[in-house]
């Protein structure tokens, strides 16, 4: 294992910015591990939450913004819920993702393209068709649809549409997006 | 009793389809007005916030300011992930500049703060167990052993959901004990299910919905009953992903608390939707009668559907 | 009979057990009555009683404490013997109180107002409805409530709140509620104006304390702190800040006391509108403690008791 | 007149960021200032006798010094003052550091504001008066509150100094929580072998009187003659008949009442005594079990007792009592554990609190000592033991360190292997907290010499599965969620104030946190003194503390009192209202207010004026604040001297 | 210069709770805003409105007043006391023509030095909202008065 420097190594204005967007203080945070303890997904991250939050002290933004954990986070609250600081972790996770997505990170790529799939849906017809989706993500990352055992189990139930929900405000929801777009470049 | 302005949310139109017409039956069955509000939009759901919050949050507002129109007492959804995605943009809301950020997203601004609930809240504050259960002398449901699963968001974070408790929350068994059925003490009520790593990573979905299945079997469960389309899915449709994960065998029925309420409430089966579900709901009932049977009670008279 | 001689009879009846009765009888010209002081029953003879017995005659009371004295009082002065009463200031049992029904007193600067300079009146009558004057052999007439105090045109006690004995029939209040509208539309003005005005009105007083000697609620007489060096609350600068400090002290010193008999205001020689201050404070303790001086001769002053939690007092947060 | 004024450096803490020299030029032009300097340290030996020597070479009759705050160092330059033959009134303060250097970094703001501040002393201090006490009597009497560990230290150590003590105890004997302690930390001693004796000193000690099941109702009076009015609840039980025999509690027929004493594990009988050492050994009737007194059934106590002590009709009493001294100690009480829903806390039967288990250990305990799981009676063989529930925690609005559980989970944890030696316990811990001495130790050796398997990590949630517990943590150290199936929980439940502490504080007029515990005066330097002067503390009321600590203050309180009561006379503090005959015109609204009765009305030649009777005015000034004509007048903070004060920064 | 925009702020505390709290705000060096200077009183109750007024005719920006709170009064009522003569006072302000906000009261206990700091603040900021005080017009002769209204 690499020895860290950890004066060197640590990245102030990357805590900082944390902090403006997650509206939390990381200092707060002391290591109980509380977070982890309760977090459903710590058998599936590689880096667990409270030590997500240690890294997050000692600004370690490169190790955070490439970790896989940070995609794997289901938001469910738990963290958040029972911190005894009152840290909303499960935002500090969302921060770090909104992050690792400006900076072009994406260590669970089909997660990733999944929601970026859901997302195109929703910019497309105003709310999300989940048979485009389904389509959008198998030719994104160029797998067959694992899931495809659960095709004869569902599509005789009549419940996915073959075609999307078209609203009349699409074009209300593609301005949302595009004018998100426009400040996140600004 | 006011109007309600109704958000059915994206799944409801597909894969939750019985879970929007039976929230709508009971509704209107227990004197409920809900008013769909117009040219509704998706919340933006998970993915919105996990790419900021602001789109986020435009995603959700813009269906407040639709609601607007309406005349409402309160928006309301069943789905919990769409109530997040509301509740938290009327929550950050309050504060000033973020509320000025989404606004500039909108074309038309939210001007109003319309309280955001669930349907289930509503059910259970505005119509209330007791009220629900004066109807049902015959405590329909009497034998049905059900695990009452709410999923992770209904409650959480308190700061902003403001309803039941964080931990261990009781509204859906209060609805369902008023039907006449049991509920185990369930002591997994807020843990994950997996959420939406159904389709990226099912072996993480197949894993933590596969805990709560083997927990609910060991109390002895019947069926699972639960409030979010999502875990729904998790539980019923992945239920056997979920069983060669753990290395077990369920036929675990899930319900939506709508759909039992629907069935005690003799609705129509169209509306309730009990085909709509994977695993076979009959195992469920027919547990039911079996304890009925047993405890020496009279079957009650349901739809063809449920026999 | 009418109500003058039935006050009179009253009167004269009671004399003999008392030191003095005080009243008022006619002044220097037609239009000033003064305070009458009656010791011999002859002197009841001269009692007047009408529209321009201007003078709250409690103001004497502290003064007489150890004697046994009579006054004649309006509504609004009774309102002075109960609050003087409640606070120790003078014995009740000592002060034989007459009362009688009050149709308002005249305020002589609208007098001025209406009829212009009155300083050679020869004479004058109330008439009905109309104060008629004869000013340099002139005749000159004008609606009696034309000229009747502010505070008689919002009156609600026209009959003695307290009183031993009582001449003639109560009558009916002008109005049922005070609704300060005087204070509220005064505060509509802009903070700016506001303070203008005083620092204006202000700049005219000339420091002769008739406001506080005219007033029946200021007790410390020779003692008032706006003469004392020890302590020394206000210099003797001629300046409009040490002028209108005077009028806060004297507005605070009254706060939960003052009774709105407008003494202060009606003795003022260059009419400073120093009754607003007192009516300001009087609103504020209305709403806050639900407290009228001199009204209810058991109620315990509000400043000088409190509640744990006080209904109408909100902590504000930082 | 002539003036001394002297600017402290405070080493750097003030002369960092106020010109000091500066501060003491600008001083010379103030009025009367005679003598100005700037001076290292004031406080210290040299700076004092800078201050006696300044005194009398330049013949000055006042000095101010611009320094820390007065509440410190006052009483120590009114001394230094008095050393040069000055009245000690004749000083003032003006505070340049708590309220100048200390909260600003820009020098020359705090220049001028430390200038401005010292002129307004400068100014006060030409109105100041020479002021002189008067004496008055003192009651040496001591009243204790609490019947802990603490205050029963206290009450000893009051009653063998010489003193009459009266000793108030809430519950029916005294005891308090070291009274449920099985065993006490490091050394593993018998807690009752301790704490035993002590109680049965303070049952036989002619000097002290013990007020069981009653409380402080009121406080009046001030230092050297408080009264006390204090409610005794009612006991079902004439206390002067109840010989402590013991036999109606083996003939109560509703044995399925509350046992306080074992906090609630296990269930006691409607009359009872709380366990066999108790102190005074006196039945007690619950009056929510009795069937007498909730269905005026049964009576049986009131047949067989042999004294006929039962008093069904018996009602609460309210007496008084003079002192001169009050001693607070009222301890502390667990934090609710129920608040943690996520650990099923008051749910779960065998998810218990560390007091509990102290009952489940103890040979005196509902199980007579074996181990065994509140739900089923079974011997648990995994114990966890869970750290931090209500401490160190601000979601429940308690972030501070209980300070002993640390301690008592590594003895918990000893004891369970000694109870059960093929035991294991497990200990999710934040920190390990063992500062004392032999306390580090200790805990090592539950761990090494007990194989206790200490766990780096909060716990998130526990829930049963079958008859056990899943308890799953976190072990931070291995990075790493964990999950253990537990036999038994045990929550050490962190330390709160004690129920009503805020509103006896409020009576004692002391002031406490916004947690409830009481405040010191001075942390470091008058750690059981409160602002309220012949009102001390002792214990846990200050803030969590564990037995030595406690019985220490128990008895530093004590010697406070001793030093006290030394004296046959107290002297006031003379800043004391005083009226002004001429000026009073007897309307008596001052006698009205005042908080304390200390005025009266007096007759001066047939018109009655007001008079201050000096020993019991407290010197608030309420008095003064209402007079209309400034007749009553508050020593030392007159009108004058603060409107002195106040033209001294707007006018000048 | 450094503090130029600086406005005469006076604080009175009671020397029992606020002025202990204000002490624990500088013993934890939480930076605060340079205009306030403190007066020392012994309790709540000393403090007549009138020193309020006078300070703020004498020229003062601001008046702020800190007592301990409600019920913990070291000397058991002048608090409450206070808390209904400085009601009384701070609503005749609007009257005077003084914006009421330049006069607050409020509570604070030795131990809270943090709300010390908040409060000091809140406060030094709403002053500066408002500004300076008007100015007095200067006084004139009563001479000059009288002549014009004739007397």
């Amino acid at each position: 294992m690499d020895v860290i420097d950890i004066h060197a190594s640590c990245d102030g204005d990357f805590i900082a910015a944390v902090e403006a967007e997650s509206g939390q203080q990381i200092a707060e945070c002391y290591q109980c591990g509380n977070c982890t303890a309760g977090c459903p997904f710590t058998f599936a991250f590689d880096i667990p939450v409270s030590q997500v939050m240690r890294l997050l002290q000692a600004g370690q933004k490169k190790r955070l913004l490439t970790c896989k954990s940070i995609w794997l986070c289901a938001t469910c609250e738990s963290c958040t819920t029972r911190c005894p600081n009152n840290i909303d972790v499960a935002r500090i996770m969302d921060v770090l993702r909104h992050m690792a997505r400006r900076e072009g990170y994406a260590s669970e790529r089909g997660v990733k393209i999944f929601w970026d799939a859901f997302l195109d849906s929703v910019e497309k017809h105003g709310r999300s068709f989940e048979l485009g989706i389904l389509t959008t993500y198998i030719a994104k990352t160029g797998r067959f649809w694992p899931d495809m055992g659960l095709g004869p189990k569902i599509l005789p139930k009549g419940k996915l549409g073959f075609r999307p929900h078209e609203i009349q405000g699409q074009k209300q929801i593609a301005r949302i997006f595009d004018k998100f777009r426009q400040e996140q470049r600004s | 009793m006011s109007t309600y302005a109704y958000y059915p949310g994206c799944s409801g139109l597909g894969t939750s389809r019985e879970y929007d017409t039976s929230t709508r039956a009971v509704c209107r069955a227990l004197g409920l007005t809900l008013a769909d509000i117009p040219d509704w939009s998706c919340c933006g759901s998970t993915p919105a916030h996990t790419v900021d919050h602001t789109l986020s949050s435009a995603l959700a507002a813009r269906n407040l300011a639709q609601a607007e129109d309406l005349d409402a007492s309160a928006l309301i959804t069943p789905c919990p992930s769409c109530l997040t995605n509301l509740k938290m943009a009327v929550h950050r809301m309050r504060d000033r500049d973020f509320r000025d950020r989404v606004n500039k997203l909108l074309d038309r601004p939210v001007r109003r703060d319309l309280p955001v609930k669930s349907v289930l809240q509503v059910l259970v504050e505005d119509v209330g167990p007791e009220e629900l259960a004066s109807r049902l002398p015959d405590k329909p449901l009497a034998g049905l052993k059900l695990a009452p699963y709410y999923g992770c968001i209904m409650n959480r974070p308190p700061e902003v959901m403001q309803f039941d408790d964080p931990e261990h929350p009781t509204a859906m068994d209060r609805l369902m004990l008023a039907l006449g059925a049991d509920v185990v003490p369930f002591p997994l009520k807020v843990e994950c299910c997996g959420a939406s790593f159904g389709v990226p990573r099912k072996d993480i979905t197949a894993r933590l919905s596969g805990k709560l299945l083997e927990t609910a079997m060991d109390l002895g469960a019947h069926a699972m009953v639960t409030a979010c389309p999502l875990c729904q899915m998790n539980l019923d449709l992945r239920q056997d992903q979920a069983a060669s994960a753990l290395g077990r065998k369920f036929q675990m029925p899930v319900f939506y608390y709508t759909q039992l309420m629907a069935v005690a409430l003799r609705l129509p089966q169209n509306v309730i939707g009990l085909n709509k579900l994977c695993v076979s709901p009959h195992i469920a009932f027919a547990a039911m009668r079996k304890a009925r049977a047993e405890a020496g009670r009279r079957d009650p008279s349901f739809s063809e559907e449920v026999a | 009979m009418n109500v003058l001689s039935q006050l009179k009879e009253q009167i004269a009846a009671t004399l003999p057990n008392l030191d003095l009765v005080i009243g008022w009888e006619r002044g220097f010209d037609p239009l000033h009555h003064t305070p009458l002081f009656m010791r011999r029953p002859e002197d009841v003879e001269r009692l007047v009683i009408d529209a321009l017995c201007v003078h709250n005659l409690a103001v004497y009371l502290p003064g007489l404490k150890n004697k046994k004295v009579g006054v004649a009082v309006k509504g609004c002065d009774s309102r002075a013997v109960n609050q003087l009463a409640r606070e120790g200031l003078i014995k009740r049992e000592n002060v034989v109180v007459f009362g009688f029904p009050c149709d308002g007193a005249a305020d002589l600067t609208k007098v001025r107002r209406q009829l212009g300079d009155i300083s050679g009146v020869q004479s004058a009558a109330l008439e009905g409805d109309l104060l008629r004057v004869v000013v340099d052999g002139k005749e000159r007439e004008t609606p009696l409530k034309d000229v009747l105090a502010d505070k008689c045109l919002r009156c609600r006690y026209p009959n003695a709140l307290t009183h031993d004995h009582f001449a003639g029939e109560p009558r009916e209040a002008r109005v049922q509620t005070d609704d300060y509208k005087d204070v509220v539309d005064f505060e509509a003005l802009p903070l700016e104006a506001r303070f203008a005005h005083w620092q204006q009105e202000m700049q005219r007083c000339i420091r002769c304390y008739a406001c506080r000697n005219a007033c029946p609620m200021c007790v410390c007489r020779d003692h008032c702190v706006a003469q004392s060096r020890d302590p020394h609350w206000v210099t003797q600068e001629d300046e409009t800040r040490e002028k209108w400090m005077f009028q806060i002290i004297h507005a605070m010193h009254l706060a939960g006391r003052c009774v709105e008999c407008g003494e202060c205001q009606r003795a003022c020689p260059v009419d400073i509108p120093i009754l607003a201050l007192k009516r300001k404070l009087n609103k504020e303790i209305r709403e806050l403690f639900d407290f009228e001086a001199g009204v209810d001769p058991q109620a315990v002053p509000p400043l000088l008791s409190f509640q744990v939690e006080e209904k109408n007092i909100n902590e504000r947060g930082w | 007149m002539k003036i001394g004024v002297f600017i402290c450096h405070c080493g750097s803490n003030i002369a960092g960021t106020v010109d000091t020299a500066q501060v003491a030029r600008t001083a010379l032009e103030f009025p009367d200032v005679a003598f100005a300097t700037d001076t290292m340290y004031a406080c210290s030996e040299p700076g004092q006798e800078a201050i006696v020597q300044a005194i009398k070479d330049h013949g000055l009759d006042g000095v101010v010094v611009s320094s820390c705050t007065p509440l410190m160092h006052e009483p120590t330059f009114r001394r230094t003052v008095e050393r040069a033959g000055l009245n000690r009134f004749m000083f003032e303060m003006a505070n340049i550091r708590e309220h100048v250097s200390w909260i600003g970094k820009d020098t020359e703001a705090n220049t001028r504001k430390a200038a401005e501040l010292t002129r307004m002393a400068v100014e006060k201090l030409r109105r100041n008066m020479p002021l002189f006490a008067k004496q008055f009597e003192v009651n040496k009497r001591v009243l204790v509150v609490g019947g802990g560990v603490a205050g029963i230290q206290a009450a000893l150590d009051c009653a063998d100094g010489g003193r009459e003590v009266v000793l108030v105890e809430r519950e029916s004997t005294i005891g308090g929580k070291m009274a449920k302690l099985d065993k006490t930390f490091p050394t593993v001693d018998c807690s009752s072998c301790v704490l035993g004796p002590k109680m049965v000193d303070v049952a036989q000690h002619p000097k002290i009187t013990v007020h069981a099941l009653s409380e402080i109702e009121d406080v009046k009076g001030f230092v050297g003659n408080f009264e006390i009015a204090i409610r005794r609840k009612a006991a079902y039980v004439d206390w002067a008949k109840c010989t402590g025999c013991g036999l109606c509690m083996e003939k109560c027929p509703s044995r399925k009442s509350l046992d306080r004493f074992n906090e609630g594990v296990g269930t006691t009988t409607a009359i009872n005594i709380p366990f066999p050492q108790a102190i005074p050994k006196k039945a007690v009737i619950d009056p929510a079990f009795c069937l007498k007194l909730t269905k005026d059934k049964c009576g049986v106590c009131a047949k067989i007792c042999p004294t006929q002590a039962i008093d069904f009709k018996q009602q609460e009493a309210l007496f008084t009592e003079q002192v001169g001294a009050v001693i607070a100690a009222t301890g502390y009480d667990l934090f609710d554990i129920s608040k943690y829903g996520e650990y099923g806390a008051g749910k779960l039967p065998d998810v218990i609190t560390g007091l509990q288990y102290e009952r489940l250990l103890s040979a005196s305990g509902p199980t007579g000592g074996h181990v065994q799981r509140p739900s089923d009676g079974r011997e648990p063989k995994t114990v966890v033991f869970v750290q931090c529930v209500g401490s160190r925690d601000k979601s429940v609005d308690r972030p501070y360190c209980s300070g002993f559980c640390c301690m008592y989970t590594a003895k918990q944890v000893i004891l369970t292997r000694d109870h059960i030696p093929d035991s294991t316990s497990y200990v999710f811990y934040m920190d390990i907290r063992a500062p004392g001495k032999m306390y580090d130790e200790f805990t090592r050796r539950a761990m090494e010499e007990y194989g206790a398997r200490y766990v780096r990590g909060r716990v998130a949630m526990i829930y049963p599965k079958g008859d056990k517990y899943v308890v799953r943590g976190a072990d931070t150290l291995m990075g790493t969620q964990v999950e253990v199936e537990a036999d038994l929980v045990v929550l050490a439940a962190g330390a709160e104030a004690s129920q009503g502490a805020g509103k006896l504080a409020e009576k004692l007029r002391i002031s406490y946190d916004k947690y409830g515990f009481f405040l010191e005066s001075h942390p470091k330097l008058r750690p059981v003194e409160t602002n309220t002067a012949g009102v001390y503390l002792a214990g846990s009321c200050q803030g969590p503390k564990d037995i030595p600590a406690s019985v220490a203050q128990g008895s530093a309180a004590a010697a406070k009192v001793l030093a006290l009561f030394s004296k046959d006379k107290l002297e006031n503090d003379p800043m004391i209202a005083a009226v002004d005959i001429r000026r009073c015109v007897g309307c008596g609204k001052c006698i009205q207010v005042c908080p304390f009765k200390a005025i009266k009305e007096v007759d001066f030649r047939g018109e009655p004026k007001a008079e201050v009777i000096e020993t019991v005015c407290q010197g608030c000034g309420l008095c003064t604040a209402t007079c209309p004509q400034g007749a009553i007048q508050l020593a030392h903070f007159t009108d004058n001297q603060i409107l002195a004060e106040v033209n001294a920064l707007c006018l000048a | 210069m450094s503090g130029v925009n600086e406005l005469r702020i006076v604080g009175f505390l009671c020397n029992w709770c606020s002025y202990g709290g204000a002490d624990a705000a500088g013993v934890g060096r939480l930076a605060q805003p340079t205009d306030l200077r403190i007066i020392r009183m012994p309790c709540s109750g000393r403090i007549n409105p009138l020193f309020v007024a006078r300070t703020l005719l004498s020229g003062a920006d601001g008046v702020l007043v800190s007592g301990c709170h409600p019920r913990d009064c070291h000397y058991a009522e002048g608090n409450f006391y206070a808390r209904r003569r400085l009601e009384v006072f701070k609503r005749l302000l609007p009257t005077l023509g003084i914006d009421p906000g330049r006069f607050e009261y409020t509570w604070v206990s030795a131990s809270e030095g943090q709300r010390w700091q908040t409060v000091v603040t809140t406060f030094t900021e709403q002053i500066h909202r408002l500004g300076p005080m008007p100015r007095f017009s200067p006084g004139e002769a009563c001479v000059a008065v009288l002549a014009e209204s004739g007397g």
